[in-house]
């Protein structure tokens, strides 16, 4: 194992986005889908934040605060949403709320 | 090669893949809790101390907190799992499992390709971290609040009760 | 301002019958009816007058300038020349006595008014068509001769059979009406005029004899000639047209109509001089039209269809005449025709409505006795059209022809053998008709004796068929031509190839024993050995052959099958305008995509979020790629 | 002043009747009838007093409107003009009139609509400057839209959505060409114009103005129509109301064949005479395919629909003969089949009044029942077919004794189009009038409104026939462009 820092950082950033996907797709439980979307946002913060220890640049960590905090509201509003979904459909099937088809 | 990143690394994966495949949601999220952690040691590895903090805090803390209450407040438990498990079958999950593989394969293939010199890690001290929030990236900053703020004011709006039962786009599409 | 009167007093007399006929009585309409032609005969007969006072020089009367556009002028103008002159008295004369019949024989029906505004109409588009002065103005009378055909074959319109009789008149004429207006298109191509006396004048300095464009153009005019006349190929529509009354079918085909097609050749023989392929082919269009027309007329059960095709066959005559540049004598026989036919065609009139509209000859029979007024009249009438020598006109008119079928110039052996058989033909239908209406035993009662209304132009025109010969007498007897004469300032004298008197008495002798033969036939055939005749005509082949004949050689069901099926076919199968499927299609393609493409929108996120990866393994492919193809 | 008098006076009248509708719908009729009496009026006054000698243009009125773009309210009237419209205003009148009873709904909106298209259509046939000629182009086409989509029959909204977009369509390439125009002038010149006598020789490629002349001319063949752009025709005659079918036929396919003579050929000489053969085969198609189509309808005003696809052909087989001959039989073609097709839509009309069915299989016998009407249409079916002494002969026969100097196979071909325009014209015949009644009905024959209507018709049919003349003279002073 000779890879380099950068290039492992963004290797492992890169395997936990694609398994956050993967459990996107697979799953119809709404509320795994928004654990796996915070995998995904973890996934890209990590790989920022490899990229500003690789140039020795802030941008990259700055970047990280604002996923955090976009991830932060994100799961508020995610949250309340599936709350009120829950309510509707007395389901956590994400296939279930298809009424807005075209 | 650091032997800390590489341990946190494969520990981050380790529970992420647990994450993905499990049928319980409070064991899921003990995992996802345990992949951010992980990562958090990964972020120190990787010279970013004052980040590594703000994971812990906020994601494995705050957020997670906030989604194992509510999982506990709608009380999801034992049915949950089982339909977890129903709904989680081969047929279901292969093909687009197959597409993230591939596009796995192809990001890897990507990041490998990259034949930048090496540099090393450089550790970015967080008062330089706050030089720049504070600097160029004051009016993402600013919108950040606005963002949180539309967060909380959402998240109110959406969560609250109401005595009718339907939201009202939905009352009108349920009549019809 | 006279000849534009003639047929202004008929078109006057249709236009206040169409108006008001249903406001006046029933003798009102008879007045205007019979007395718009009666007052259009006698204007005619002063403008004969005065042409022949003046030495034969025609009136000319420009009414009105029509069209009038750079390059190209048509006028109201009428010419009374020798030629119009006989035409307008036999129209006029024979129009009047068959409206007089006819105030009898439509006595009872309905319409009574919008019969006679229909024939007064008829009267004038034909006066109209053989004085015109340029041939636009004879177009508008050529195919105002159509329509009123149309409206009269189709008079009785609640019957759907005589529409489509009527239907198919006009569209077979038209389409004969339309090679006659190629020509007339090629002809102001060349000449830049439609007058006819300078299209006459100039044709010979324009053109030399045989010239391809000249002969194009006379098939051309030949062939709206055909059409008209009801001559092979066009003939179809003419024994069809029976299905009008009965006066409507004396006045189509002795007066107006049929003999249209004479006139317009005739007329314009100047150009059908320069051109001998159309002569030719007019001789023979004519000869072969007699004989098939001639033995269809042998085998036919309905009494007026019988007399069609005799019309037919007579007209053939009249066109092998005109083909063998004979030009006076086929006038001549349509003079003699006209009254002949007329007589024949309102005596069958008289049996019919006697019979009580009774057409098929094998349900009539013995009337001899019953209808002695119609029997001496109807003789007169077969024995003219059959040519009996010395008395009749059509003896005098149709021996002409056949002579000069091979003493003219234009004239052929063959042609005379035509005209021969032709005469033997003649003799056996018309007798055989004879016998079969008049003679043995009576198989319908009379239940309507004509009246004097009826019967008295029968017997003019029976006075006439009999004298109007001997206004032209061939050189063997005294030799009078006073017609051909008449109509030597329009029609050269016929060129003869052949001036022999030991032959003419010989053709007139076969001619005369021929027709005489004929009769002999018919009166062994109908009278003396019917069961032989019958034993006979029963044989296989002969049913078909027969069947055959009646229906006119088949020439129907071919037209039928190879031009009228396919367009009807096609036009149904097109109902719905496939080009229109072009643009519905086009449309319909557009909201199949747009299904299609909503179809995506499932409103299952999963399914979205399966296009996002999509999407990223596109890009990264792309990526890739370019990567490898670029370095 | 008074040609734009001739457009303001049905907008005004428009309006007006539109408003007096809310009071009393007699009033709005009233008012509708006038406005285009007095237009028709105005109109016959100047053809009657118009001297024989004088220049081309009879009158013309220029003023700027938006001079920064070149463009200018141009309006001229030369023969073409004037006689079209007579025509418009004649054949609104009676439109006015046929609708006397039919349209009881929305009276006031009808007549508002209807009028519109008419200034619309007096504008097109008005206006000597192209932006102003789209702006009036478009303006006919929304009422007729209204028309057709609110006083329709029952598939009214598919027909009118239909003829929308085709003209549109159509419109719109009008537009790109005129826009093209519009620059390349202003490119080779310096002057930025839309002025129609500016225009006329503007230097250009043969290659641009074949493009450009497409443009145009694709609008004014799907107005005209002719095949392939002929579709929508049939459904929106089929299914707008009697008045509609009348400014359809009679009046707005004219301005199709008006764009033709007054734009396409002046503007693009050349490109035009390139295009000619394969435009005139197109017009004979359209003769034929038209007339075999109209043969086999049974609903009757689709198969009236039709035969306009037929005659118009010959409309378009004239215009491309580049001859003074066919140029008149045009023009009388233009007049005598809005006057011959108008009058058959009123008469088809008329009889869905009487027995609520198109369906020609469904009547046969009326004759006996409705003599007058019969032989009306008797004398419009003849003149459909083409029978020498009414108006039709003499138009076709001038375009066919022109076009066989340009083209003679063209004009044999059109000439047996006239043997299948007998074929369809006495099917309408014999199915509605002739044969055995079907059905008992009790039927009125023509009242006094309609036989007003009906004999103005014929007198305007056989003066066309008989006495041509003055309308030729008329037509005479347009020039034409001539090879």
């Amino acid at each position: 194992m000779n890879l380099h820092p950068t290039t492992a950082g963004l290797l492992l950033a890169g395997i936990l986005f694609v398994l956050g996907l993967i459990s996107v797709l697979i799953r119809r439980n709404i509320i795994f889908m928004l654990l796996s979307v915070e995998i995904m946002l973890n996934a890209a913060g990590l790989a920022f934040v490899v990229a500003a220890s690789h140039w020795g640049q802030a941008d990259g960590q700055v970047m990280f605060m604002f996923i955090l905090a976009m991830a932060a509201a994100e799961v508020s509003v995610g949250l309340a949403l599936i709350l009120q979904l829950y309510h509707q459909l007395r389901t956590l099937d994400s296939d279930e709320a298809s009424r807005m088809n075209g | 090669m650091d032997i800390a990143f590489i341990v946190a690394a494969l520990i981050a994966v380790a529970a992420t893949v647990r994450v993905v495949t499990c049928y319980n949601i409070m064991h899921a999220l003990l995992y996802l809790v345990v992949s951010l952690l992980a990562v958090s040691v990964v972020l120190y590895t990787y010279g970013a101390p004052f980040m590594a903090v703000l994971e812990i805090i906020i994601y494995a803390g705050a957020i997670m907190v906030l989604i194992i209450f509510f999982v506990m407040m709608l009380n999801l438990g034992l049915e949950t799992a089982e339909h977890e498990k129903a709904w989680l079958r081969p047929r279901i999950w292969i093909v687009p499992g197959l597409f993230c593989i591939v596009l796995l394969g192809e990001l890897l293939y990507l990041i490998l390709q990259n034949k930048q010199p090496a540099a090393g890690i450089q550790v970015v001290p967080p008062k330089q971290v706050g030089m720049a929030l504070f600097g160029p990236y004051l009016i993402a900053v600013e919108l950040t609040g606005i963002l949180l703020m539309a967060g909380i004011v959402g998240a109110y709006h959406l969560g609250r009760q109401h005595k009718k039962t339907l939201h009202r786009f939905l009352e009108n599409n349920l009549n019809t | 301002m006279l000849p534009a009167l003639i047929p202004a007093i008929p078109f006057l007399g249709a236009c206040i019958l169409m108006l008001c006929w249903k406001r006046v009585s029933r003798s009102a309409v008879t007045v205007i009816g019979c007395g718009s032609v009666a007052l259009s005969a006698i204007v005619a007969l002063i403008v004969a007058a005065a042409v022949a006072a003046a030495g034969k020089e025609p009136v000319v009367q420009h009414v009105w300038q029509w069209i009038q556009v750079p390059g190209f002028a048509a006028g109201i103008d009428f010419r009374m020349d020798v030629l119009s002159v006989v035409f307008v008295l036999v129209i006029t004369i024979v129009g009047f006595l068959i409206h007089v019949y006819a105030t009898g024989y439509m006595h009872d029906d309905e319409d009574y008014g919008r019969f006679f505004a229909c024939m007064n109409l008829f009267v004038g588009s034909m006066l109209v068509l053989v004085m015109a002065d340029n041939l636009l103005l004879l177009y508008l009378g050529w195919e105002g001769v159509g329509l009123c055909s149309y409206l009269l074959i189709g008079f009785w319109y609640k019957d759907p059979a005589n529409n489509y009789a009527a239907r198919k008149a006009f569209i077979v004429t038209r389409v004969g009406d339309t090679a006659m207006a190629i020509a007339l298109f090629l002809l102001f191509e060349h000449m830049g005029t439609l007058n006819i006396q300078r299209l006459l004048q100039e044709a010979p300095v324009l053109w030399a004899k045989g010239d391809p464009m000249v002969t194009l153009i006379a098939l051309l005019l030949l062939g709206g000639a055909v059409g008209k006349s009801a001559q092979l190929p066009l003939q179809t529509w003419l024994p069809d047209a029976m299905a009008g009354p009965t006066p409507v079918s004396a006045l189509i085909h002795a007066a107006t109509m049929v003999t249209a097609g004479v006139y317009l050749i005739a007329r314009m023989h100047v150009v059908f001089e320069l051109s001998p392929a159309a002569q030719t082919a007019t001789a023979v269009i004519g000869a072969v039209t007699l004989l098939m027309a001639g033995v269809s007329a042998l085998v036919q059960t309905d009494i007026k269809r019988v007399l069609a095709y005799s019309t037919i066959s007579q007209i053939g005559y009249m066109f092998l005449a005109l083909g063998c540049g004979a030009w006076s004598a086929a006038i001549f026989h349509f003079v003699t025709h006209a009254f002949f036919k007329a007589l024949l065609f309102m005596g069958a009139g008289a049996v019919i409505v006697a019979l009580h509209h009774e057409q098929d000859m094998f349900k009539m029979g013995g009337l001899k006795k019953m209808l002695p007024g119609v029997f001496w009249v109807f003789l007169i009438g077969c024995a003219s059209l059959t040519a009996i020598p010395f008395i009749t006109a059509g003896f005098y008119s149709k021996d002409q022809i056949i002579w000069l079928s091979l003493a003219a110039a234009g004239g052929h052996k063959a042609y005379w053998l035509a005209g021969m058989l032709g005469a033997l033909l003649t003799g056996m239908y018309t007798f055989r008709m004879f016998f079969l209406v008049f003679y043995g035993e009576a198989k319908t009662k009379v239940h309507h004796i004509p009246g004097a209304v009826m019967m008295v132009p029968l017997y003019i025109l029976a006075v006439l068929s009999t004298v109007a010969g001997f206004i032209e007498l061939p050189h063997t007897l005294g030799h009078v031509t006073l017609f051909s004469h008449w109509l030597l300032p329009v029609l050269p004298a016929v060129q003869l190839a052949v001036d022999s008197m030991a032959l003419e008495w010989i053709s007139q002798l076969a001619s005369v024993v021929l027709a005489l033969g004929g009769i002999w036939l018919a009166y062994v055939w109908v009278i003396k050995r019917p069961q032989g005749m019958v034993d006979f005509l029963s044989m296989p082949g002969q049913v078909w052959l027969q069947g055959c004949w009646r229906r006119g050689w088949d020439m129907d069901a071919l037209y039928d099958a190879l031009i009228v099926q396919p367009f009807v076919y096609l036009s149904n199968v097109n109902r719905r305008d496939l080009i229109d499927k072009i643009y519905t299609g086009t449309a319909q393609l557009m909201e199949a995509c747009h299904n299609l493409m909503a179809r995506t929108q499932s409103g299952i996120l999963r399914w979205y979020i399966m296009g996002v990866v999509l999407g990223a393994v596109a890009i990264l492919s792309v990526l890739i790629w370019r990567l490898h193809t670029v370095s | 002043m008074i040609l734009l008098l001739l457009i303001i006076i049905p907008l005004a009248g428009g309006l007006l009747s539109w408003i007096a509708a809310a009071r009393n719908t007699l009033w709005s009729r009233y008012i509708a009838l006038a406005c285009l009496l007095v237009d028709l009026a105005i109109t016959a006054q100047i053809w009657a007093t118009h001297p024989a000698s004088g220049g081309r243009w009879l009158y013309q009125y220029k003023t700027d409107w938006v001079p920064h773009f070149g463009i200018s309210l141009n309006l001229a009237m030369d023969g073409l003009s004037l006689l079209m419209l007579i025509l418009t205003f004649f054949l609104g009148t009676l439109a006015v009139l046929i609708s006397w009873k039919e349209i009881n709904q929305r009276a006031g909106f009808f007549h508002f609509n209807l009028l519109f298209v008419l200034a619309g259509i007096t504008g097109v046939f008005l206006t000597m400057d192209l932006f102003l000629f789209y702006f009036f182009w478009e303006m006919m086409l929304i009422p007729m839209y209204f028309l057709i989509g609110i006083w329709g029959h029952e598939n009214r909204e598919y027909a009118a959505n239909k003829f929308f977009i085709f003209t549109q369509a159509g419109g719109l390439l009008m537009l790109l060409a005129i826009l093209a125009l519009y620059f390349i002038h202003g490119a080779n010149t310096g002057v930025y114009t839309y002025d129609y006598f500016s225009l006329l020789n503007t230097p250009m490629q043969q290659e641009t103005a074949r493009w450009l002349m497409l443009g145009f001319l694709v609008a004014f063949m799907v107005k005209l129509p002719a095949v392939p752009f002929h579709t929508w025709l049939p459904d929106a005659h089929t299914e707008a109301p009697t008045a509609g079918s009348v400014i359809l036929a009679g009046l707005l396919l004219k301005t199709g064949a008006y764009g033709i003579l007054r734009l396409v050929l002046p503007l693009f000489p050349e490109a035009s005479a390139y295009f000619a053969p394969w435009i005139m085969f197109l017009g004979v198609l359209g003769i034929i395919y038209g007339g075999m189509l109209a043969y086999a309808q049974t609903d009757l005003k689709r198969l009236i629909a039709y035969t306009s696809v037929s005659h118009m052909g010959f409309v378009l087989v004239g215009a491309f003969s580049f001859n003074a001959l066919a140029y008149e039989g045009v023009v009388m073609q233009m007049i005598a089949h809005g006057i011959s097709t108008g009058a058959l839509f009123i008469i088809a009309g008329a009889l869905y009044e009487r027995i609520h069915t198109r369906n020609i299989l469904e009547m046969g016998g009326l004759w006996s029942r409705m003599p007058v009407m019969g032989s009306a249409a008797m004398i419009f079916v003849m003149a459909s077919l083409g029978l020498p002494g009414l108006g039709n002969f003499v138009a076709e026969f001038l375009i066919l004794l022109g076009s066989w100097q340009a083209n003679r196979w063209i004009t044999v071909f059109a000439a047996i189009g006239l043997v299948v325009a007998t074929a369809y014209s006495l099917r309408i015949m014999q199915k509605v009038f002739f044969g055995q009644a079907t059905r008992q009905y009790a039927l009125p024959d023509l009242n006094r409104r309609e036989l007003l209507i009906i004999v103005a018709l014929v007198m305007a049919i056989l003066l066309l026939g008989l006495h041509p003349q003055p309308v030729l003279k008329t037509s005479q002073k347009t020039d034409y462009v001539v090879r």
